[in-house]
């Protein structure tokens, strides 16, 4: 099959990656060991599956404000979002 | 609450997750691949890492745009809302003739495709030719939309109210509809002014709705391109320009596939995430409801 | 607190349509407790909305103390209304909940609140008077409608309109109590709508039953099992309900099915569809072949007593026995109590 | 069985088609009349079509092109006559001129074929010759496509092959169409002895075609209110809707008309219409003043400045809202005197019988002239826009397709159909059409159209030369930066600041990624606007006196001079 035309890139490539390696490991850990939904300090109820997409959506956010204020690289930010995935796991 | 899961059952939606892949993710793959990617055709691509982003961001049209949209969106909603509730609690509620007709009346704007409504209003403002604009002109208003940015404004968004304040009145209305008439026999006994009968009954119960009504009409007009871009090509200047006649305009009419594609994902980002936080308030609300 | 009368009160939703209502002439006690007891359709709905002044009829007029009330709207009647369903603001704390009727007439802030909590406190409602509305429970919520309507002192007449409809089995019984309760607390003229005969027969002081559009009997619950004024009322109230057997009546000899038996007066020659009504439990099983003679055709052992389903030929009879019955063969015979026999005609009662 | 049927067939097929054609030619030569060929000059033509199209047989071919009444003619007529002579079915696709750019940008981009040739104007003769995409017709001619190629050709015959050109000299384009941007007047208002008297009282001067911008905006102020058979009319008509179209009106000559860009025909060297500056390689090195560019410089801040000023003043209120489909056939309605940038594509709507710019006698009202020039023009510099909408085969088009689709369009650029074709759309594209006997009969109805192309000066309009790397996405930036301008939203100044920037800013892009190869742009360092000012030609320094005496001329005396 001809791909080129979606362009792919090395680190575009790397980025699909970690998100379907984020997947699939969040499908094998809920599997292994289910979890309840419980309510966090969003005062919602949030499922591992919610945590992963405000993790990811709020990195999205954090990386374009880097951007914004600082532009490229964008390592630090990424430690952002990486602290940020983190403190969603545990506190939401 | 802890539920089993028999993984079996994700076979069955197989097929489904195989056409949202190709529908959805494929191109929106292809869309992260060009965002940071420069292309002048031939299929070749050349990398320029977070450029885009970077340019986007600290663009003033596109905060401009942003703005715009921002406003137009707010706009509309206090608009259509109320005035989609109003007409709704005025339309009878007895099923028969009269409803039948009015249902059928406000559902007629629904049914005109966008790029027909945006002709017809485009026409329909015109000083010349145009009834409004003509109408508006004897009277000594100076109304031209095409040199003046508030006349398009108000244009662009008498015209958005037109067409879609039916789809508040109809969901609205189902909202209304739904309430048993003990309610109301309450309210009476109760002596109750028809402003807290509002207020604490219709209102309440038509949360729900209104809730998808909001959602529906924000995704919708945070969107919006064919009216505006019909009517006033995004004009006076950029007067009218929302995000996404600022996007087509990069993605089709300059085939400039990489900025265009950086664009798309923050406005899909942007979406995404007042979508989210819709849809979050909606279900936490249902859930308080015990529904 | 109201004394009301229907007078010449009669319904049609549209002009020429069959009466909803059939026209009727009632008064109706102050400070009573009436249950509306009918089958679904029978009426009782629409009767209770021309009460509570939802609707407007179409003939005749009721007075609340002599008051023709007929065109005043709901709110100037002074009634009060429980639904079938619960209704209440949600959105409302169960305070602003009771408060509202008051806050709506524009009452002192003071007396409201005093006035809230004395009613929160008659309807158990005390500890949840900051909770919202919207999470509580049908039962709490229905106790909620009805703290609505006590609030009010000057309330005229508290209709229910089959209130326990979506409340637990186990918490009917409860709130029907405290309803009672409160009604001989407060003494207000009650009305409450429903089709089951246990509630209306626990809850009233005199049940209205309903048939058809028409108001078949107005009584006590005793009067009622004991005379009922109608085959219909025999047959609904009682479980089972009241044999009704088809007869030819002369003097005081019934014939049934040639088999005479005797009644306590006699009756003059009557035309038309003639029965003898008598309660399951007024038959007695007896081995005496001047009774009427019948088939078992099985017993049923439903707790404190048993059913004993019989036949006279192809006529079906239910007979009720105490838990300690104990069945024989040469128990043939069915005896029936003099005095507890009715006689009907084209269903309606025949006074001797 | 099967193979006897098949033979059968083939037999039949070929009886059939050898019967029907002389029928057919001889029937569509009929069609063909008046011709600058003889009848038989004509069938030997077709014949020669016939047998070369032998191989392609019974192939489907798509060629697009924009709307306008020569393309229609060509696709409702010609296309017919080509299948029916030589079993090539062709569907000829008629869009937006916008959407055919973008179709050939799709396949561009993608190396998809999406139509086996396309009819684009030859305002991307730079992008062509420069992304080396679409074929060079010089190299096709003696290589690939000979067998294919008309001996009876004859480019010499087309009048606009010098903008299809390449600076390689190879032909990269065919063209198909041409039609020039003029001057336009009401020459019965013009001559109208009251109209004239009050003029000359008014101005000091008489009234007359415009030579410069003064005389315009002076003839314009006239006009606009003054009440003609009872009806209000206005001095000036233009366009002003964010529309792409807005871009060509000035990317096509507005520019140079002002006196932006630099001398030299077809266009300005090194600076032209754009403002766009280029090495001796032909290089683009800089749109902004400060790299030797004129985008931003003081005349076209003026062109800029004076386009807004005449729309809001002179022109009817609507015309800020329209496209320039819209706005093209609103002086034919009957209440606009003069038009200084009108496009000869809308000559058919002007020449209808019973319209109000239409004599009973089938003569116009009107009549065309070149274009006034502004402040900063000086002789030697473009004088207006003449586009050739032309053939253009690409690289990605696979060779055989391409084979068919060039020989339709040799056939429809053909003597054999060219004088017909000129009759129906007015839009001339070989000298042997223009000089046909038949047009001197007609060119009192065309009001000046033919003279126009008869005379010599008609080569000093020209379009978009090669000085543009990327047509298309160039384009873009103009009409997007000119609305913001043309709603007052910025300044005529900070309009063109914010385009020449963008315009540079693709340059680098297109510069960083080398796509374009040697020919591709190679940005000058920054200097300075004063710097390049001080250089001769454009960029120009600000002129103190922007409106300089008026002049005009006598309709009839210009006439004279063309010849």
């Amino acid at each position: 099959m001809d791909l080129s035309w979606m362009g792919w890139t090395v680190p575009t490539a790397i980025f699909f990656i970690s998100i379907a390696t984020a997947l699939v490991i969040m499908i094998i850990w809920s599997i292994k060991t289910p979890q309840a939904p419980r309510v966090g300090i969003l005062r919602f109820e949030t499922t591992p599956g919610d945590r992963l997409f405000i993790s990811l959506l709020g990195s999205a956010f954090i990386c374009l404000g880097w951007l914004a204020l600082f532009g490229a690289p964008l390592w630090w930010a990424l430690l952002v979002c990486f602290l940020y995935a983190l403190s969603v796991f545990r506190w939401v | 609450m802890n539920k089993t899961h028999n993984q079996k059952a994700w076979f069955m939606v197989l097929p489904v997750v195989l056409l949202v892949a190709f529908s959805a993710v494929i191109p929106l793959m292809t869309v992260v691949n060009y965002s940071v990617q420069d292309t002048f055709g031939n299929n070749e691509f050349f990398w320029v890492g977070l450029e885009w982003f970077e340019e986007i961001l600290a663009s003033n049209r596109m905060h401009d745009a942003l703005g715009r949209q921002v406003i137009f969106t707010t706009t509309i909603l206090l608009i259509e809302i109320p005035l989609g509730i109003f007409v709704a609690l005025h339309m009878p509620k007895k099923s028969g003739f009269w409803s039948s007709i009015c249902l059928v009346l406000v559902a007629l704007p629904l049914l005109i495709p966008w790029n027909v409504v945006g002709t017809i209003w485009q026409i329909f403002g015109r000083i010349d030719i145009g009834l409004l604009g003509y109408t508006l002109d004897q009277m000594g208003i100076d109304y031209n939309y095409t040199q003046d940015s508030f006349a398009a404004w108000v244009t662009i968004i008498i015209m958005d109210v037109w067409h879609w304040t039916s789809l508040v009145v109809l969901l609205s209305y189902a909202g209304l509809k739904s309430i048993p008439d003990a309610y109301y026999q309450a309210a009476k006994i109760d002596q109750a002014s028809r402003l807290s009968v509002f207020r604490y009954i219709e209102l309440p119960k038509m949360k729900g709705v209104l809730l998808i009504a909001i959602l529906l009409r924000f995704m919708d007009s945070f969107m919006i391109y064919t009216e505006p871009f019909v009517v006033t090509g995004g004009g006076p200047g950029s007067a009218t320009t929302f995000l996404s006649i600022d996007l087509v305009k990069m993605a089709i009419g300059q085939f400039d596939l990489g900025p265009a594609a950086a664009f798309s994902l923050i406005y899909f980002l942007v979406i995404l995430l007042i979508s989210w936080v819709f849809y979050t308030v909606m279900v936490h609300s249902d859930k308080e409801a015990g529904l | 607190m109201a004394k009301i009368t229907l007078s010449n009160l009669a319904h049609r939703y549209a002009p020429g349509d069959n009466y909803a209502l059939k026209p009727m002439n009632h008064v109706w006690d102050d400070g009573t407790a009436y249950a509306l007891l009918g089958p679904s359709g029978c009426g009782k709905t629409t009767l209770l909305n021309i009460i509570s002044g939802l609707l407007t009829p179409s003939d005749g007029s009721v007075l609340f103390n002599g008051d023709d009330v007929t065109k005043k709207d709901t709110a100037s009647r002074n009634i009060a209304q429980v639904f079938q369903f619960p209704v209440v603001y949600d959105t409302m704390t169960v305070r602003d909940n009771l408060a509202f009727p008051l806050k709506n007439r524009k009452l002192d802030t003071d007396y409201i609140k005093r006035r809230v909590e004395e009613i929160a406190d008659m309807t158990g409602l005390t500890d949840i008077l900051d909770k919202k509305a919207l999470s509580l429970t049908a039962d709490v919520k229905q106790k909620i409608s009805l703290g609505r309507g006590l609030v009010r002192e000057d309330v005229n007449a508290i209709l229910f309109d089959e209130p326990l409809t979506v409340i637990d089995p186990h918490m009917k019984w409860q709130l029907r109590t405290e309803l009672k309760a409160l009604h001989k607390k407060l003494g207000h003229t009650m009305i409450y709508v429903t089709h089951d005969q246990t509630e209306a027969l626990t809850f009233a002081d005199k049940v209205v039953v309903m048939l058809e559009g028409e108001v078949v009997q107005i009584g006590t619950p005793t009067e009622l099992f004991e005379k009922p004024g109608h085959t219909f009322v025999g047959y609904f109230i009682g479980s089972p309900g009241m044999n009704i057997l088809p007869v030819k009546i002369k003097g005081d000899k019934a014939y049934i099915a040639n088999h005479e038996i005797a009644l306590a007066q006699g009756y003059k020659d009557m035309t038309g569809k003639i029965e003898i009504g008598i309660r399951p439990e007024f038959i007695t099983l007896s081995n005496n072949p001047s009774d009427l003679p019948i088939t078992i055709k099985r017993i049923e052992d439903v707790g404190h007593y048993k059913i004993i389903r019989a036949a006279h030929k192809d006529i079906d009879i239910n007979i009720i026995a105490n838990e300690a019955f104990e069945f024989s063969e040469d128990l043939k015979y069915a005896r029936f109590d003099k005095s507890r026999t009715n006689i009907y005609a084209d269903d309606w009662l025949v006074e001797p | 069985m099967k193979y006897g049927f098949t033979v059968i067939a083939v037999m039949m097929g070929l009886n059939a088609s050898a019967i029907a054609d002389d029928a057919t030619t001889n029937k569509w030569i009929e069609e063909f009349q008046p011709s600058s060929l003889s009848k038989v000059e004509q069938t030997a033509e077709i014949n020669w079509f016939i047998k070369a199209a032998e191989p392609f047989k019974g192939m489907e071919i798509k060629v697009v092109s924009e709307t306008i009444a020569t393309h229609e003619y060509e696709s409702k007529t010609l296309a017919k006559a080509f299948t029916e002579l030589t079993g090539i079915k062709v569907i000829h696709d008629l869009i937006g001129e916008g959407d055919v750019v973008e179709k050939l940008q799709t396949q561009m981009q993608s190396g998809e074929n999406i139509y086996d040739a396309y009819i684009n104007d030859s305002d991307l003769i730079g992008t062509h010759w420069r992304y080396q995409q679409a074929r060079n017709l010089t190299d096709w001619m003696s290589g690939i496509g000979k067998d294919v190629t008309n001996p009876g050709l004859d480019l010499d015959d087309f009048i606009g092959t010098s903008f299809t050109t390449g600076p390689d000299g190879k032909l990269y384009q065919l063209p198909d169409q041409q039609f020039a941007n003029l001057y336009w007047f009401r020459y019965d208002w013009f001559t109208d002895e009251k109209n004239m008297a009050d003029f000359k009282a008014r101005y000091g001067y008489d009234l007359g075609v415009p030579v410069n911008w003064s005389a315009y905006e002076d003839i314009a102020e006239f006009f606009t209110g003054r009440e003609i058979d009872g009806k209000k009319v206005y001095g000036h008509m233009d366009y002003g809707k964010k529309d792409p179209s807005l871009g060509w009106r000035f990317t096509d000559a507005w520019m140079s008309m002002a006196g932006m860009g630099d001398k030299g025909e077809p266009n300005g060297l090194p600076v032209d219409e754009w403002g766009i500056r280029v090495n001796e390689n032909s290089q683009p090195v800089g749109s902004c003043m400060a790299r030797g560019g004129a985008t931003n410089s003081p005349a076209a801040v003026y062109a800029l400045e004076k386009y807004v000023e005449w729309l809001t003043k002179y022109a009817p209120p609507t015309a800020a809202g329209m496209v320039f489909s819209e706005a093209g056939p609103v002086p034919a309605q009957g209440n606009i005197a003069q038009q200084i940038f009108w496009y000869t594509t809308f000559t058919p709507d002007m020449v209808k019988e019973n319209t109000p710019v239409v004599n009973d006698d089938g003569t116009p009202k009107w009549r065309m002239a070149p274009s006034p020039h502004g402040a900063y023009w000086s002789e030697g510099t473009k004088i207006g826009y003449q586009d050739a909408g032309s053939w253009t085969l690409m690289k990605s088009t696979p060779d055989n397709r391409a084979k068919a689709a060039w020989l339709y369009a040799q056939f429809v650029t053909s003597k054999t159909v060219d004088v017909k074709k000129s009759h129906v759309g007015l839009t001339f594209i070989r000298e042997s059409s223009v000089q046909h006997a038949s047009f001197t009969e007609r060119a009192p109805k065309l009001g000046g159209l033919v003279e126009f192309y008869r005379s010599p000066a008609r080569v000093r309009w020209s379009p978009t030369g090669t000085n543009i790397p990327d047509y298309p996405r160039l384009a873009q930036l103009w009409w997007q930066n000119i609305g913001d301008a043309s709603s007052g939203e910025k300044s005529a100044q900070e309009a063109l600041d914010a385009l020449c920037y963008a315009q540079e800013r693709l340059m680098r892009r297109l510069e960083r990624t080398g796509v374009q190869g040697e020919f591709g742009p190679k940005l000058n360092d920054e200097q300075g606007a004063d710097y390049w000012i001080a250089q001769p030609g454009a960029p120009k320094a600000k002129i103190a006196n922007e409106k300089p005496t008026p002049i005009t001329i006598s309709y009839d005396e210009l006439i004279k001079s063309w010849q």
